[in-house]
């Protein structure tokens, strides 16, 4: 069935520029200090309530994950994984896990982008998408999405605010893009430069530990980066053939990102699709 | 009961049989509707609260619900399945039967897509899983296959309401029921057709979740091997739950409605097609296991988290799934009525554990190895909303057994 | 055909029937199911995004406005993305010369406390009972009115010097303001809040005669010894840091700095540290001359700097031919690693080698201060890790440490006084600083409620408090409430209904820092002098004014030499004049730095009474500071005793700092307390981290609760079962246990100050508090 | 659902999918409306047939 989507889709857009938009979050850099989750909802809307210590029903696109290496004292070991959606591609015969199961063509995965999207006002609330999402990106409005008064007015007009009862996730600032593409469109070029669309915790990271750009452009950050020899992809044996790579030096924490359980450090053979 | 004065509402019965006091008759729809109420409360709250009344989260999005629809799903499989042996196999004596087995599939499936309504966050949007269709989802399959396969029982539901004493009376109803009798076959036919699909659909529905190793299954085609073996236990485990609700039936009515051949039928077919599946879900699971390792998800930690240890796989497939087998596969267990039912308990709480593990086990289990794991129980609210259709299930084979002629051997069996 | 009622009725039935089927197939029904759902979202508030509709954000044209941050010390540039007057988002400012671009959680979330429901209004005047929340809204005119009847009338009967101001910073054109009103006026009381500066501006002034901050050169080290420094937890200015951390995450593996973490817990910063030495808390200065005595006694110093440039290294004799001990006898003689290795906890071994690796190194540096910064501190501790930065030569030196001055303005005209504002300023401070016990520190801040409750209720007739908020931020929070209730007249200036806004008088609230001009002096911790502008970037949300201007107005209207101290028409005018030349690059730029300034060479650098870096700190005996024995002039270890009896509360409380967590006056926004773990947070209780061997001495397991109990107070809170910390030890964050703001802040979990007392440094009179005795009891 | 919905892809599957779920519903309505309207012509033309059956 691929295949068949990407003849239709070629034939739609056989003049596009087409990108493979993707990320490089470098561990030993990251700090966890948050300011990746803070900037996300701040930029996309992201509603809060009174008590948010609920993790499992807390709507944060990106979350820092806090892993350890489970020894005791004084052998224990900490990092930090921030997790925005992976904006998994499929390999083989796999599409997208959650754009392959949601029934009303609610998530579409973008063969100009690469990104997986999410339609708000067509998502109904299965929430199939979240159950074949291993990375636990995507979150349920399990509520009515409420601001104190006055604090609407921070909100962001370029991104939709979501309604109770449908699904949301990281969008990689999919808004940035578009406002991208017109003001290059505008200029008269067809192609992005890299620095004029970041995702909003990109931009944000003190640290800078988190690089985004084209990983099929060679002249882009992320297409060196991605092949670090410490560099992994979380759940890589799965076979979802995430966009999101991540670096770190330390063994113990690629091997909790499960790349290559127990073998050596050889880098990340890129799965491309055909 | 006293038989000498009939019921004020006799009138509307079957020919030649005995109901009970309509009094005693409100006062029972009456009792099942006590609980009928908590659970449209529970569904107002679902619907005008959000989901945050409920205990799902973003780790399992699916619960009880959907496990329960899975399951309720299965055991209607007798509808289709006996409409199969029935209509198509040509198996006679089932024609004693097979109404029944048609009141409890619309019954199962109009229970199955109530509780998707409340399921769904949005659940006045539910029509875009038609409008906006994404055939490459197993759901919407599902979907598709289950509004058609509904539409199928009630036409196979609609000839037993005309067939009602008195509507008969009225020549454009006897007619229709006439003539769609005579189009059963065809129906049935479809049904089949639609029944397999859905069946299958459902169990693609775990199995193409490639991200989450527990659930994830190679297959044939687009369709993963939980794809066939949902559509065996379906059928495995459907006429089982037939005999148990007709038992069920017999009991409180207080007599027999049905001959014993007829049932030792159903429950024979049923004790070979549960060998077969048991069978095929060792390999299965064999496979699975050699799969799932691949993929670097060892079988114990399938299993490391209680309350879902190993114990679950042995009771699925020894308790729930070999000894109902061997019941049902040996003629003199079979003969025995308790024996029976203890083996048809077994079976269809196989297929409920079944369509629990594959849904809720398998978001349980945890795949990042960083992902802590979350146990999960369903509130009052799950279990009361989900109760509902159940009761409202029974609301409508009390109705249908008072007023429909369902049981065509009813009269022969309690002759007056 | 006979066409009879029944026959009729079916006739009827069926076309009806037929007609409804033959519509199902239109997509009529597809239409009216879709006008269905829309309607149905709009018929109901609880379905129109929360009571969006109507009031859904309008599009507009899209700006950027530069400014600076003012939430934390940090001082960084921020750029504010803005849709037609709204401000949608604060983003760090690219090439700005402190955070280039980054951000951290709390700037990041600024908006929530600029829209936020906390906002005050307008003036407020207190009615209830103080601590009620009770307040009616008044005029500037009644409010203004108000204080200058309250001050006028101090002032008339004698007791100016009884007001005082409680200011976050004393740099910067508003606290100069306040400290001018307070001169003008009669007092000698201002106080700054506490903060790791306070200490480490006394060891520089000490050991290298310098006045000014500490800048530390982090981005050129190479190896970072940090005494429980929260490096990447909002220590100094954060996201510079953070940045600094990552400068020496980059790079060849072989090539990159190594980072030491001593701290009894695995923060953030000791998880990323290439090691984590964990030692008894409070035993860092031991720690620091162990690695002196290996430094020295393997003659791994810089020879040159200390033979030329330092004084009481060795030991010396003065005029009179008395001989005193030098630091290198101290150490050699009292510091062993196995004495050390007694004292903290870790091996002697790791202490060889600690030092060496640290003497050896290209650039090294040890950096002090606890945490983010927010507490005094020991002295001595203090001087001892500045010690070690003195052995390698480290001072005003690429990748090392230095006095940095602030960028210069234009000065004011000197205050003229009158009788009252002359005797009422030269009167004792009500904190005890600058006294004789005292005689170097400048301002004690966590000692004028301990003063006040020990005999001298009436010393504070009225307070003013600005950018600051001592009310939940002072050490011994109970004994803060006691003298917050002895005082009379309480003022804020807060824009937030912060602790002390909430149990003031009357609050007069000051613009946004998004809404309105000001001087920010050099971030924290800055190795070069910066100084940027805030500037409005909406316009005013409520009905506030400039603090600068309301307090000038209440000076003015107070009359004679006290109006005439403020000859300037309005704040905005004072910065401008202030500003002189450097006006229109801070109007146009938003920042100036001096990007060329370097540390003085070490011959010229030192201005102590030997004119070199003292060991041997000669400037004791000058001010008069009373120390008691020789080892006294000398870095040394005095172990700082937590408050408590050891039988009673076995275990130690140590409080931890988190970057997502404010802690200081500003209260955490919604976002940043979202983005809170699961293990620190759950509903309103805070978690506390125990080591496991610890928990399971009292029988406490993960999740459950527990009664925490100090000398000063007890609070029930959920345990979490952390082996990164220390056996016997608990850590408490900091920057919960708020009572005010609103339900996404207030009445969540614990405020760790009300737990802890001060405990005073012998020559300082600063809280040297690192911790506290508790016990920790099942519930 | 039809081929004038947007997001419709004129591919195989598509194809097949849509294919068989219409020819169910065609089968459905043929049935529903072949007995209803044989119902309602035996009530019109042979009315008392019916009623002799029983």
């Amino acid at each position: 069935m691929k295949e068949v989507h990407h003849k239709a889709d070629e034939h739609h857009g056989a003049h596009k520029k087409t990108y493979k938009f993707g990320m490089v979050i470098d561990l030993d850099k990251c700090t966890g200090c948050g300011a990746c989750m803070v900037a996300c909802m701040a930029e996309n809307n992201v509603p809060f309530r009174k008590d948010n210590s609920d993790r499992l029903r807390s709507n944060l696109w990106m979350r820092v994950y806090k892993i350890s290496n489970g020894r005791p004292f004084p052998d224990l070991d900490i990092s930090f994984i921030p997790r925005p959606c992976q904006h998994c591609e499929g390999s083989g015969h796999h599409h997208t896990p959650c754009v392959s199961v949601c029934p009303a063509t609610a998530t579409d995965y973008s063969h100009e982008t690469g990104i997986v999207s999410q339609v708000y006002t067509r998502c109904f609330g299965c929430r199939y998408c979240m159950a074949a999402c291993p990375y636990h990106v995507r979150v349920f409005n399990w509520w009515d999405p409420t601001w104190p008064k006055g604090m609407e007015k921070y909100l962001n007009p370029d991104v939709s605010v979501r309604m109770r009862g449908v699904v949301e996730k990281c969008s990689f600032c999919y808004h940035r893009y578009q406002r991208a593409k017109n003001k290059a469109y505008a200029e008269g070029r067809r192609e992005l430069h890299e620095n004029e669309y970041q995702t909003a915790c990109t931009q944000a990271c003190p640290a800078g530990a988190i690089t985004f750009g084209d990983l099929k452009n060679p002249e882009h950050k992320v297409y060196k980066l991605k092949k670090s020899r410490y560099a992994f992809r979380l759940l890589e044996k799965l076979g979802t053939n995430p966009k999101v790579y991540y670096v770190s030096t330390r063994d113990w924490v690629r091997k909790a990102g499960d790349a290559y359980a127990g073998e050596e450090p050889k880098g990340v053979t890129h799965v491309t699709h055909a | 009961m006293n038989s000498a004065s009939a019921p004020f509402d006799s009138a509307l019965f079957p020919e030649g049989v005995k109901r009970c006091k309509f009094k005693w008759f409100l006062f029972w729809v009456a009792v099942v509707h006590g609980p009928l109420m908590v659970g449209v409360i529970a569904m107002l709250m679902c619907w005008g609260l959000a989901l945050n009344v409920t205990y799902l989260n973003n780790n399992y999005p699916f619960g009880l619900w959907i496990a329960a629809d899975l399951g309720i799903i299965a055991l209607g499989a007798g509808a289709f399945f006996t409409g199969f042996l029935r209509y198509i196999v040509n198996i006679d004596e089932l024609k004693n039967i097979v109404n029944y087995a048609v009141v409890i599939g619309v019954v199962c499936y109009a229970a199955a897509q109530g509780i998707l309504g409340v399921d769904i966050g949005q659940p006045l949007r539910g029509w875009f899983i038609f409008w906006h269709a994404n055939v490459h989802s197993m759901l919407t399959e599902v979907a598709f296959c289950i509004t058609c396969y509904f539409s199928v029982l009630c036409i196979e539901y609609l000839p037993l309401i005309l067939e009602n004493r008195q509507l008969n009376k009225l020549g454009f109803f006897h007619g229709m029921a006439h003539h769609l009798h005579g189009a059963m076959p065809t129906i049935a036919a479809v049904g089949v057709f639609l029944s397999f699909f859905h069946q299958g659909s459902l169990g693609g529905v775990p199995g193409v979740l490639y991200g989450r190793p527990f659930a994830y299954r190679e297959g044939f085609l687009v369709w993963p091997w939980t794809f066939f073996l949902f559509i065996l236990s379906a059928i495995a485990c459907g006429p089982c739950f037939t005999i148990l609700c007709t038992w069920i039936t017999e009991k409180c009515a207080g007599k027999r409605l049905v001959k014993r051949n007829v049932i030792d039928i159903l429950a024979k077919i049923s004790g070979r097609l549960l060998v077969l599946y048991l069978v095929l879900k060792t390999l299965d699971t064999v496979y699975w296991v050699v799969i799932a390792e691949k993929v670097g998800a060892p079988l114990s930690s399938f299993y490391a988290n209680q309350p879902f240890g190993y114990w679950v796989l042995i009771t699925e497939l020894g308790i729930l799934g070999v000894i109902p087998a061997i019941i049902l596969l040996n003629a003199k267990a079979r003969q025995n009525e308790n024996i029976l039912i203890i083996a048809c308990i077994l079976n269809c709480s196989g297929i409920f554990m079944n369509r629990w593990i594959m849904t809720v086990q398998a978001l349980a289990v945890p795949v990042m190895s960083f992902d802590k794991f979350i146990s999960y129980r369903p509130n009052w609210i799950e279990y009361a909303s989900t109760l509902m259709f159940v009761w409202l299930g029974v609301v409508v084979i009390m109705l249908s057994y008072r007023y429909l002629p369902i049981f065509p051997q009813e009269k022969e069996l309690n002759p007056s | 055909m006979k066409l009879d009622r029944r026959t009729f009725i079916e006739i009827i039935v069926g076309l009806s029937a037929g007609a409804g089927g033959g519509l199902m197939a239109t997509p009529v029904n597809w239409k009216l199911m879709d006008d269905m759902t829309i309607w149905s979202q709009e018929l109901w508030p609880r379905y129109q995004l929360g009571g969006l509709k109507g009031r859904l954000p309008q599009q507009g044209k899209v700006t950027h406005a530069d400014s600076v941050c003012n939430l934390c010390p940090g001082g960084c540039g921020i750029t504010v993305r803005k849709v037609g007057d709204r401000a949608i988002k604060i983003e760090g400012r690219e090439g700005y010369p402190v955070n280039d671009g980054g951000i951290c959680p709390l700037g990041a979330a600024g908006l929530q406390l600029l829209y936020g429901p906390w906002r005050i209004p307008s003036p407020l005047k207190r009615i209830g009972k103080r601590g009620s929340g009770n307040f009616e809204k008044i005029s500037w005119d009644e409010a203004i009115n108000e204080v200058v009847q309250k001050l006028g009338n101090l002032r008339q009967k004698g007791q100016s010097h009884t007001v005082a101001c409680i200011l976050g910073s004393d740099e910067g054109t508003v606290p100069r303001l306040f400290d001018r009103f307070l001169t003008a006026y009669g007092s000698p009381n201002f106080i700054r809040t506490a903060s790791a500066e306070d200490t480490y501006e006394l060891a520089l002034g000490l050991m290298q005669g310098t006045t000014g901050s500490v800048g530390y050169d982090l981005e050129r080290a190479n190896f970072i010894l940090s005494f429980g420094s929260g490096l990447i937890e909002g220590w100094g200015s954060p996201v510079r840091v953070i940045q600094a951390h990552s400068t020496w995450r980059s790079g060849d593996l072989k090539d990159r700095a190594t980072v030491v973490q001593i701290e009894p817990r695995l923060s953030n910063t000791a998880a990323k540290a290439d090691n984590w030495h964990p030692i008894n808390p409070g035993t860092e200065a031991a720690l620091a001359l162990g690695l002196a005595h290996v430094i020295i006694k393997e003659s791994l110093y810089n020879a040159d700097f200390i033979e030329k440039h330092t004084f009481g290294f060795e030991d010396w004799s003065d005029s009179s031919g008395k001989t005193y001990m030098g630091f290198k006898r101290l150490v050699r003689t009292v510091y062993t690693p196995e004495a050390v290795s007694k004292i903290t906890g870790l091996p002697a071994k790791k202490i060889l080698t600690l030092a060496r690796a640290f003497a050896k190194a290209k650039r090294p540096l040890a950096v002090w201060g606890r945490g983010k910064g927010t507490v005094s501190g020991s002295l001595y501790e203090c001087m001892a890790v500045h010690a070690l930065n003195a052995l390698t030569g480290n001072i005003n030196k690429p990748g090392g440490v230095s006095a940095r001055p602030q960028v210069a303005t234009r000065s004011w005209p000197e205050v003229e006084r009158d009788a009252t504002a002359w005797s009422g300023s030269r009167r004792p401070r009500i904190d005890g600083a600058g006294s004789n016990r005292y005689p170097l520190t400048r301002y004690l801040p966590d000692r004028w409620s301990q003063v006040m409750n020990g005999g001298k209720a009436g010393a504070i007739q009225a307070l003013l408090v600005h950018e600051a908020d001592p009310y939940y931020t002072t050490l011994d929070s109970a004994a803060v409430a006691k003298a917050f209730d002895a005082i009379p007249f309480v003022v804020s200036f807060s824009t937030c209904l912060d602790e002390t806004a909430y149990h003031a008088d009357l609050i007069l609230p000051n613009h946004h820092y998004l809404e309105r001009w000001e001087d920010i002096p050099t971030p924290v911790g800055l190795q070069k002098p910066i100084l940027g502008m805030l500037r409005p970037v909406v316009s005013p949300q409520f009905d506030t004014r400039y603090a600068g201007d309301v307090l000038m107005t209440i000076a003015k209207s107070m009359g004679g030499s006290v109006a005439s101290a403020f000859p300037w028409d309005d704040y905005e005018t004072l910065l401008k004049e202030t500003m002189g030349d450097k006006w229109g690059t801070l109007e146009k730029a938003g920042y100036i730095v001096n990007e060329g300034y370097k540390p003085s060479a070490w011959s010229k650098a030192f201005g102590t009474p030997s004119g070199k870096f003292e060991f041997y700190i000669t400037a004791f005996d000058q001010a008069g500071v009373k120390i008691g024995k020789d080892v006294g002039y000398l870095p040394h270890y005095e172990p700082v005793q937590p408050e408590g009896n050891p039988a009673t509360y076995p275990l130690i409380l140590i409080p931890t700092e988190l970057m997502r967590l404010a802690d200081s006056a500003v209260g955490n926004p919604p976002f940043c307390t979202k983005t809170l773990e699961e293990t620190e947070l759950k509903k309103n209780d805070l978690f506390v981290e125990v080591n496991p061997k610890t928990a399971a001495d009292y029988g406490l397991s993960e999740g459950h609760h527990a009664m925490l109990e100090t000398a000063k107070g007890k609070a029930k809170v959920l345990v979490h079962l952390f082996e990164g910390i220390m056996p016997g030890v608990i850590g408490i964050p900091k920057g919960l246990g708020h009572a005010a703001y609103d339900d996404y802040l207030a009445g969540k979990g614990v405020n760790a100050n009300s737990l802890i007392g001060v405990v005073e440094d012998p020559v300082t009179g600063l809280s040297a508090a690192w911790g506290v005795r508790a016990k920790l009891t099942r519930v | 659902m039809f081929p004038f919905a947007f997001e419709w892809v004129p591919e195989a599957t598509r194809y097949v999918f849509m294919g068989s779920l219409y020819a169910v519903l065609i089968t459905l309505i043929i049935i529903l409306h072949y007995c209803a309207i044989r119902a309602f012509l035996d009530m019109i033309c042979k009315k008392d047939d019916h009623n002799s059956h029983h």
